[in-house]
């Protein structure tokens, strides 16, 4: 059984015992534990169901490359699924449950699956359920969905904080194990400015567990000293819990910080994620141990052979009692003596090589363990955890020679360097005969933005195991106590002419289920590629993303296809390293600070008053004011003719707001817009219209001639920025030397329309120094001055069709403006009006909405907005466009206006029909809506649209569609529907 | 002008790091052709102060002239001067091709300081604050969050964080919100 | 996430503070020419798999049009240049040629 | 060829399947095809197989410069829908969605096509009315879409969050035919189809050159050779202006990478197809219970299959505040493939200024739902010279002003 040790465990702190809950159960751990160590000083050896056979599972390795200890963990709105139980540090109160599996872990139905193994190999669904077709929908893939699946599903809203944090520095090093920290010391001493990242929560990676002595001192005291050194740099940071879990282009690393992961105490950002901008990267991330491919390897009990004596140095616990180690290395001889030295049997040290360990072999025989040479384990034998072991000849079938009673296995197939970071932009790697892995190739380096390498390697994950070598590959001569290891044998597969029955109970990815025999198929099947039978198989596809079995399952690969590995090649390495939280990602960036929302001067008034909201844009604009009882329906109808029969005020601060000056800023709107500007006449404004390159219009506006040198070009709602940048974008990249200054003010100015017959009324009772009369302040002018004690700018201009201004005045007087309107008019019937009432107000009067009538398809003479188009001028963006075929075509649909028989609202979106059908069977069709609406004014539905041959054809009645299937009759009309003398907006 | 308020009238979130909306402040953005001796006589002249360096800016502890690009300044000077700052600007450039604009009420202004304000500013910008790279007199035009900004660094430390009005509430929460989390710990 | 340097304010800015153009040194074409030429200027492109001349806006910043020369399949970065040039500037060619030594500018082939 | 079935599979499984027999064969190219297909992705394969299938032709080779389905293919996140506004649009979309219902009975192989619905959220009034407009336009088409109200809308997604500080959700397009297939299934369906009826997928070959004479195309130059052929069939989504530029034409387009992401995986949560394109992602979740997520393409010119973090972070970011319970999941991978992407955004499937060249290209970010019926369409205008499915898209209609622009319903075309 697995259990606590009396003594040993140099992370934990055997005076701060901690509680935790277990699928229920109470367990008991010290501070310092991961979940893993602690469930095992709990004696809980199965902790999970695989993937696809529902087998028990149990814990593997000690670190990020765990594929099976996956738990659901904590409750509510922190409840996550598939933490990691190696690297989950345990604190008080933690709570976890075991995943897929139902009803129990120790019962689960699922497991059923196991019985069926043998017909559900790799791929077998895509050979399987395709009769009767509707089966896949409604019976095969509910099924197949319902038992995937991992974790359980988050219910409650996020309780956790996250943050961002941007951080620059001359070298990035990632990994605080002993390479790590003397490559960031060496960086240090030279000055440069360094940031370490060490993902756990301490520092000195595997030496420190192997007791190596450098220098004639331990590696625990060498790391300390080192760690003081580092910390006493003020141009070194060391930070720990942050994993560097991704590589990206130019230098950028995202570092993920686990802030309260490991804490009771949840108060403050849980993840904080960095940014870093990074002159050069050294990754020091280390090697991972490789499994050993054998029947029943993935049996609870069976662990990577460095894990097992992580536990017993780090965290003082034991696996079982009994381990046999199977290898064919020298390093797994370690486990073994650490083992004994704990006091534990070693019935055992398989060693699938003829020859044997190196000078390791004679310390193990002094300990008295038996060391099998040139053999192998044929099978694991147990169900939920391990009962023994039967051994055979590595060379053979697997005839078995004996049986050896254990109750934990201690495999080790080499090691392979973690190349994520390096790989992750590119960095190649060569493969290493010798070693059997891979190692990062530095004169293939992923390249940045100067083309020269700015990734490099240090230590083991450069492929070096030594310590003496890992340090001297960091630039530290050191001497150690290592004794010289023999070659390893590389050993894909145990024994190495295993039959198929065999093969099929031996485990590449523990996840997955994913099995020598399941790549052997893929192979055979012609998924040749690497990536094919990654995709065929699922081979390193599940949470682990493949560290444990990727080589393995590419040699196995290799063999098949009687190919040399590198000649098979990996798979791409893509960030992240390991899983990081969404909501690390997301950082602050949630709820209110989700996006920015822009807010105008008059905001918190629109919104005491009954707003109801509509975003435009980044913009909040008020879509209607809602009174109590009112549905929005009634509102906008209310505030529509409270427009044409008193006066009505709207927030019109959006408009975008942009000064063009300079002596050749009319020659420039004449190309910009297709009207002519530079004829305006100082104090007066003009409607206009802009087009892309492509003819498409744009954007409009009324622009309006403030001096002789001086234009302001009102944009639409949204559009200041876009237009801005784009007027820009003329100036500084084609018409460079024309003398045009642009400015973006549209935030300077809160702008309130008054609209309604009353409004001439309404602002004269403010008082202040203005002439507002017909006479004196006419049609498409403006005035200046004082407006009660306002500093206004008033425009004579309207959408709506009535009398109408709008009074601009700085952003900062906005909200009283609007205040002093409101209480000025009571008497008048002021009301407020929103986007809705001004939509409806402008289509009665048959004025085009951008957005609305156009859709980026539509060109100024669909709209017949000839009049705005320019005869006199040679050339104005998009004028060209216009000219081609398509554009100039007399069959385009054209702007006209309709009226439904029966007066009801034709339904947005609908088309007009037209006889027959075209080539591909769809329905020919003549037109379609644009907008369409109830007029409270009119008292029936009016709309525009765009027709073919549409103002030729006056009078005539079309059919337009509904989403039942009915049609609905209208007339084709002058698109203006109100007041078509234009009587009201002049007096 | 009794009735004007600025973006947030003054807002603060106080801390070790204190984020406060400035009120009023006037603010113009002038552009033209700094090599221009008449150009910059006028500036000189109306601010007493040089055309700063790029990205730098110039200060009398009143009025602050600020590069924004390679023809735009901003001058940041008392709410109450800015109609006749910009009066005075216009009369001294008549006839030279230039543009003044006040932009007081566009633009929402903070100051940050504290032990961490540094730290503060990082969460939220991809700009290097680190104390031997952002130094007093700098000014850097970048985002806070998913908005424009720019900010420059005074003497004593602090910050000044330039937005656009509409945006003030998402700068001030966006900042104050990473005060209230705490330092990072690395400055 | 690219970095790139801004000829006019000295910031290397990073991509977030950018906005793309797509390729540069287009030449205009308008009223009076062929319906293909102003096919080519609007639609067109090189779309080049290595070095290509493109076009940046430093917008969260001084507001600047700039022009790179960037390899799309390794994106090393040439050089940065003001956009009020009609070719890439000497400098940065000479660094593109250091690494493809028979390259030329379509323009100028 | 050895059909599948479970009775096969009940078979092998006796004898530890051993008698599978290769899915395709793997040939050396021969001198000369009828046609050559460049690019073994979903595209490519299909033209072939539809080219077989429809019209006889079976002397073809199909090249490719890496592994079949290793491009967009196998990056994609797998949605099938055809609720296009656009007529030319829709009436290919929906080809697609036809054949892809009945394509694993077609092929003798499970591409696990899913159809359990698509809605599209509206979260602006913009964006009804566009959406309304798509609906209406459907209906004309025949195809099936209708319009679903928040209420409807959070019954079949119930972790939506309906009422958003910031976009609240006021209805959505709903295809119900709509959904997701296995990406790698479809492309070795129809590589294993195509060469059982005796087509050549060529892999580990790429194409260094066109050969051409008298403005017409006679063959091509090969990392394992030079073959000729009759016709040749541009199919290389991002790569398409390096090959057209070999043979002497220039396209308009422009490749940018394209990001997505999974998350791990967990009990089924959301049997539907959901994309919100105020916010910019889109999700759904796949078999085996990963959340696949999608966003927007970069804005640059790359070739490198990787994109930048902040698209990454802004597609993240939309779907936490969509759907709450993301924030409490892990990102497991994510990845990037390059997109090829035309002046108004919609494909090119066209003849092209070589005689005896044609292009298959710019799908942009939404190639994968269109594979059969692009495949059919191409194979169509390569066998007959002309196909009412392909007119549209022809690449001349940029040089005539006459774009298919579907941007003016959603903001990305995914």
């Amino acid at each position: 059984m697995s259990t606590r040790l009396a003594n040993s465990g140099r992370l934990i702190d055997r005076s701060k015992p901690v509680e935790f809950k277990f699928n229920g159960k109470r367990f008991k751990g010290y501070e310092g534990d991961t979940l893993a160590s602690a469930l095992f000083a709990n004696d809980q050896m199965m902790v999970g169901r695989s993937f696809k056979y529902h087998r028990p599972r149990g814990v593997v390795a000690s670190g990020a490359e765990e594929p099976n200890a996956l738990f659901n963990m904590g409750e509510g709105g922190r409840f996550e699924p598939n933490q990691r139980a190696t690297t989950q540090e345990l604190f008080d109160g933690l709570t976890i449950r075991s995943q897929n599996h139902w009803p129990s872990l120790e019962f689960d139905i699922g497991a059923v699956n196991q019985l069926f193994a043998r017909w559900l190999p790799a791929g077998f669904y895509y050979k399987m359920f395709i009769h009767p077709r509707p089966f896949w929908k409604h019976v095969y893939e509910p099924f197949i969905r319902q038992s995937a699946g991992l974790g359980q599903v988050p219910q409650e809203k996020d309780a956790d904080t996250y943050e961002h944090f941007y951080y620059f520095c001359d070298v990035l090093v990632v990994g605080g194990g002993i390479a790590g920290l003397a490559a960031a010391l060496k960086e240090g001493q030279a000055g440069k400015k360094v940031l370490l990242l060490e993902q756990t929560a301490d520092f000195g990676g595997r030496a420190v567990v192997d007791g190596v002595e450098i220098d004639g001192k331990s590696a625990e005291a060498w790391v300390q000293d080192t760690l003081a050194a580092l910390n006493a740099m003020p141009n070194v940071t060391v930070r720990n819990r942050n994993m560097a879990s991704g590589v990206y282009d130019h230098g950028y690393v995202l570092g993920y910080e686990r802030l309260t992961d490991h804490l009771s105490d949840k108060s403050g950002p849980r993840h904080r994620l960095w940014r870093i901008r990074a002159g050069h990267i050294i990754t020091a991330t280390g090697a991972i141990e490789r499994p050993l491919s054998f029947a029943g390897n993935d049996i609870p009990g069976v662990l990577l052979a460095a894990a097992v004596r992580d536990y017993v140095v780090n965290w003082g616990v034991s696996v079982g009692d009994r381990t046999v180690v199977v290898t064919n290395n020298d390093d797994a001889y370690r486990t073994a003596i650490i083992l004994k030295n704990a006091g534990l049997a070693v019935p055992a040290i398989i060693d699938a090589r003829a020859s044997g360990a190196g000078p390791i072999a004679a310390e193990v025989e002094k300990l008295g363990i038996r060391v099998l040479k040139g053999k192998a384990i044929a099978k694991v034998k147990g169900k939920t955890r391990v009962t023994g072991v039967k051994v055979c000849l590595q060379a053979g079938e697997g005839s078995v020679i004996e049986e050896i009673a254990c109750d934990c296995v201690a495999m080790s197939g080499g090691w392979s360097p973690v190349v994520h970071l390096w790989s992750h932009c590119g960095g190649k790697l060569n493969w290493d005969e010798d070693l059997a892995m891979f190692r990062p190739d530095p004169s293939r380096a992923p390249t940045g933005a100067d083309g020269k390498a700015f990734v490099s390697t240090v230590g083991s994950a450069s492929g070096y195991l030594s310590t003496a070598d890992v340090l001297k590959d960091a630039g530290l001569e050191v001497t150690t106590n290592e004794v010289a290891a023999a070659p390893l044998e590389p050993v894909w597969l145990m024994p190495q002419g295993a039959g198929p029955k065999l093969r099929m109970k031996a485990w590449l990815d523990y996840q997955n289920d994913v099995k020598v025999s399941d790549v052997q198929l893929a192979a055979r099947e012609g998924y040749e590629s690497v990536e094919h039978t990654k995709r065929y198989t699922t081979l390193g596809m599940a949470t682990d993303q493949g560290k444990l079995s990727n080589i393995n399952g590419l040699a196995i690969l290799s063999k098949s296809l009687d190919a040399s590995i590198p000649n098979v090649g990996t798979t791409t390495f893509r960030p992240p390293y390991t899983p990081i939280s969404m909501g690390a990602i997301t950082g602050a960036a949630r709820d209110e600070l989700f996006q920015p929302i822009h807010k105008t001067p008059m905001f918190d008034w629109h919104d005491a008053n009954g707003a109801d909201w509509e975003p435009v844009g980044h913009w909040r604009r008020t879509y209607a004011y809602v009174r109590n009882g009112e549905t929005v329906h009634d509102a906008v109808n209310r505030e529509i003719l409270n427009v044409r029969e008193n006066v009505g005020t709207l927030d019109a601060s959006t408009l975008g707001k942009i000064i063009v000056k300079g002596p050749d800023a009319g020659k420039f709107l004449d190309m910009l817009y297709t009207n002519m500007m530079s004829t305006l006449g100082v104090g007066k404004c003009r409607y206009g219209l802009m087009c892309n390159e492509n003819g498409f219009l744009s954007d409009d506006g009324v622009v309006v001639r403030l001096a002789e040198d001086t234009w302001l070009c009102h944009t639409t709602t949204g559009g200041a920025d876009r237009i801005h940048g784009w007027m820009e974008d003329w100036l500084q990249c084609e018409w460079w030397d024309w003398k045009v200054y642009t400015a973006n003010v549209t935030e300077q100015f809160a702008q309130i329309a008054v609209a309604g017959p009353k409004a001439r009324q309404l602002l004269e009772k403010l008082g202040g120094n203005m002439d507002l009369s017909k006479e004196g302040f006419p049609f498409m002018t403006y005035v200046e001055g004082k407006l009660g004690e306002f500093d206004a700018r008033i425009f004579r201009i309207s959408f709506s069709g009535e009398l109408s201004y709008e009074v601009s005045v700085p952003a900062s007087q906005g909200a009283a403006l609007w205040a002093a309107l409101q209480e000025a008019g009571k008497d008048l019937g002021v009301m407020p009006y929103g986007t809705e009432a001004m939509h409806i107000l402008r289509a009665e009067k048959g004025f085009i909405m951008i957005g609305d009538e156009t859709d980026g398809t539509i060109i100024p003479q669909d709209l017949n907005l000839q009049w705005a188009i320019s005869k006199k001028k040679e050339d104005y963006l998009g004028k060209r466009a216009q000219e081609r075929s398509f554009m100039a075509s007399p069959d385009r649909w054209k702007l006209v206006g309709l009226e439904t028989l029966d007066g009801s609202v034709i339904p947005d979106g609908s088309y007009v029909p037209a006889p027959g059908y075209n080539p591909n069977g769809q329905r020919n069709v003549q037109g379609r809506v644009t907008s369409t609406y109830y007029s409270p004014t009119l008292k029936r539905g009016i709309a525009m649209g765009l027709v073919k041959h549409g103002p030729d054809r006056m009078g005539e009645v079309i059919e337009f569609n509904r989403e039942d299937g009915t049609m609905v009759k209208a007339k084709i009309v002058d698109p203006v529907f109100y007041d078509k003398d234009g009587e009201k907006q002049n007096v | 002008m009794s009735n004007a308020v600025s973006a947030l009238n003054g807002k603060t979130a106080t801390g070790p790091v204190t984020v406060q909306e400035l009120g009023l402040t006037g603010m113009v953005t002038l552009r033209g052709d700094f090599e221009d001796e008449g150009f910059a006589a006028a500036v000189t002249q109306l601010t007493g102060l040089q055309i700063p360096d790029v990205r730098q800016f110039q200060t009398d502890g009143v009025k602050t002239v600020l590069w924004m690009s390679p023809d735009e300044l901003l001058v940041v000077l008392p709410y109450t001067e800015v109609n006749a700052f910009v009066t005075a600007m216009n009369d001294a450039l008549a006839g030279s091709h230039y543009l003044v604009a006040n932009v007081s009420d566009a633009r929402a202004i903070f100051s940050v300081s504290g032990e961490f304000a540094t730290e503060v500013l990082g969460k939220n910008a991809p700009v290097d604050f680190e104390a031997s790279q952002f130094v007093a007199g700098m000014v850097r035009r970048s985002r806070v969050g998913q908005v424009a900004a720019a900010y420059w660094k005074l003497d004593d430390g602090s910050f000044r964080v330039v937005c656009f009005r509409s945006v003030a509430e998402y700068v001030f929460g966006l900042i104050a919100t990473s005060a209230t989390a705490g330092p990072v710990g690395v400055y | 996430m690219l970095l790139l340097q801004c000829p006019y304010c000295g910031v290397n800015a990073e991509e977030t503070e950018l906005a793309a153009g797509g390729e540069a040194h287009l030449k205009r074409a308008t009223v009076g020419d062929s319906d293909e030429a102003f096919e080519g200027y609007l639609f067109m492109r090189e779309n080049k798999k290595g070095v290509h001349l493109e076009r940046w806006r430093h917008a969260y910043g001084c507001g600047k049009w700039f022009l790179a020369a960037r390899d799309t399949a390794t994106l090393e970065v040439f050089g940065t240049y003001p956009a009020q040039t009609t070719e890439p500037p000497a400098d940065v060619t000479e660094n593109i040629r250091a690494k493809y030594p028979d390259w030329s500018w379509k323009e100028t082939a | 060829m050895r059909r599948y079935s479970v009775f096969a599979v009940a078979r092998e499984g006796l004898r530890y399947h051993t008698g599978w027999e290769r899915a395709w064969r793997s040939p050396q190219p021969k001198k000369k095809y009828d046609v050559i297909i460049v690019g073994a992705g979903g595209h490519g394969l299909a033209t072939a197989y539809y080219l077989g299938k429809n019209y006889g032709i079976t002397n073809v080779a199909i090249i490719e410069k890496g592994w079949l389905g290793g491009g967009n293919t196998g990056r994609n996140t797998t949605i099938i829908r055809s609720n296009y506004l656009q007529d030319p649009s829709a009436a290919i979309y929906d080809k697609a969605l036809k054949l892809y219902e009945n394509l694993s009975q077609d092929l003798n192989y499970n591409v696990m096509f899913s159809p359990r619905g698509l809605i599209m959220l509206a979260q602006t009034h913009h964006e009804v009315r566009g959406y309304q407009r798509t609906v209406m336009a459907n209906q004309l088409q025949g195809v099936a879409t209708e319009w679903v109200t928040p209420e409807q809308l959070k019954k079949l997604v119930p972790i939506i969050n309906i009422h958003g500080p910031r976009y609240p959700v006021m209805g959505g397009l709903y295809q119900k035919r709509g959904g997701t297939a296995r990406h790698d299934a479809v492309a070795w369906g129809y590589a294993r189809a195509c060469s059982d009826m005796g087509m050549d997928v060529i892999q580990q070959c790429e194409v260094k050159g066109v050969r051409t004479e008298g403005g017409k195309v006679v063959g091509v130059l090969t990392t394992k050779g030079d073959i000729d052929c009759d016709k040749l069939g541009m199919v290389v989504a991002g790569h398409t202006s390096v090959l057209a530029e070999m043979a002497g034409f220039r396209l308009p387009i422009e490749s940018v990478a394209l990001q997505a992401l999974v998350s791990e995986p967990i009990k089924p949560c959301m049997d539907v197809v959901v994309m919100a394109n105020t916010v910019h992602g889109y999700m759904s979740q796949s078999d085996k219970g990963e959340m696949v997520i999608g966003g927007g393409t970069d804005s640059f010119n790359n070739y490198t299959q990787r994109g930048s973090f902040h698209h990454i972070e802004e597609t993240v970011r939309a779907l936490v505040e969509t759907f709450p319970m993301v924030s409490r999941l892990k990102m497991l991978r994510q990845w990037g493939g390059i997109v090829d992407m035309t002046g108004d955004r919609s494909p090119i499937l066209s003849k092209t200024p070589v005689d005896g060249i044609f292009v298959n290209c710019g799908w942009g970010t939404g190639g994968f739902k269109a594979i059969p019926g692009s495949g059919w369409a191409m194979a169509e205008l390569m066998a007959k010279g002309h196909s009412p499915l392909t007119q549209e898209f022809d690449m001349f209609r940029f040089r005539e002003g006459k774009f298919i622009d579907e941007s003016v319903a959603a903001g990305v075309a995914h």
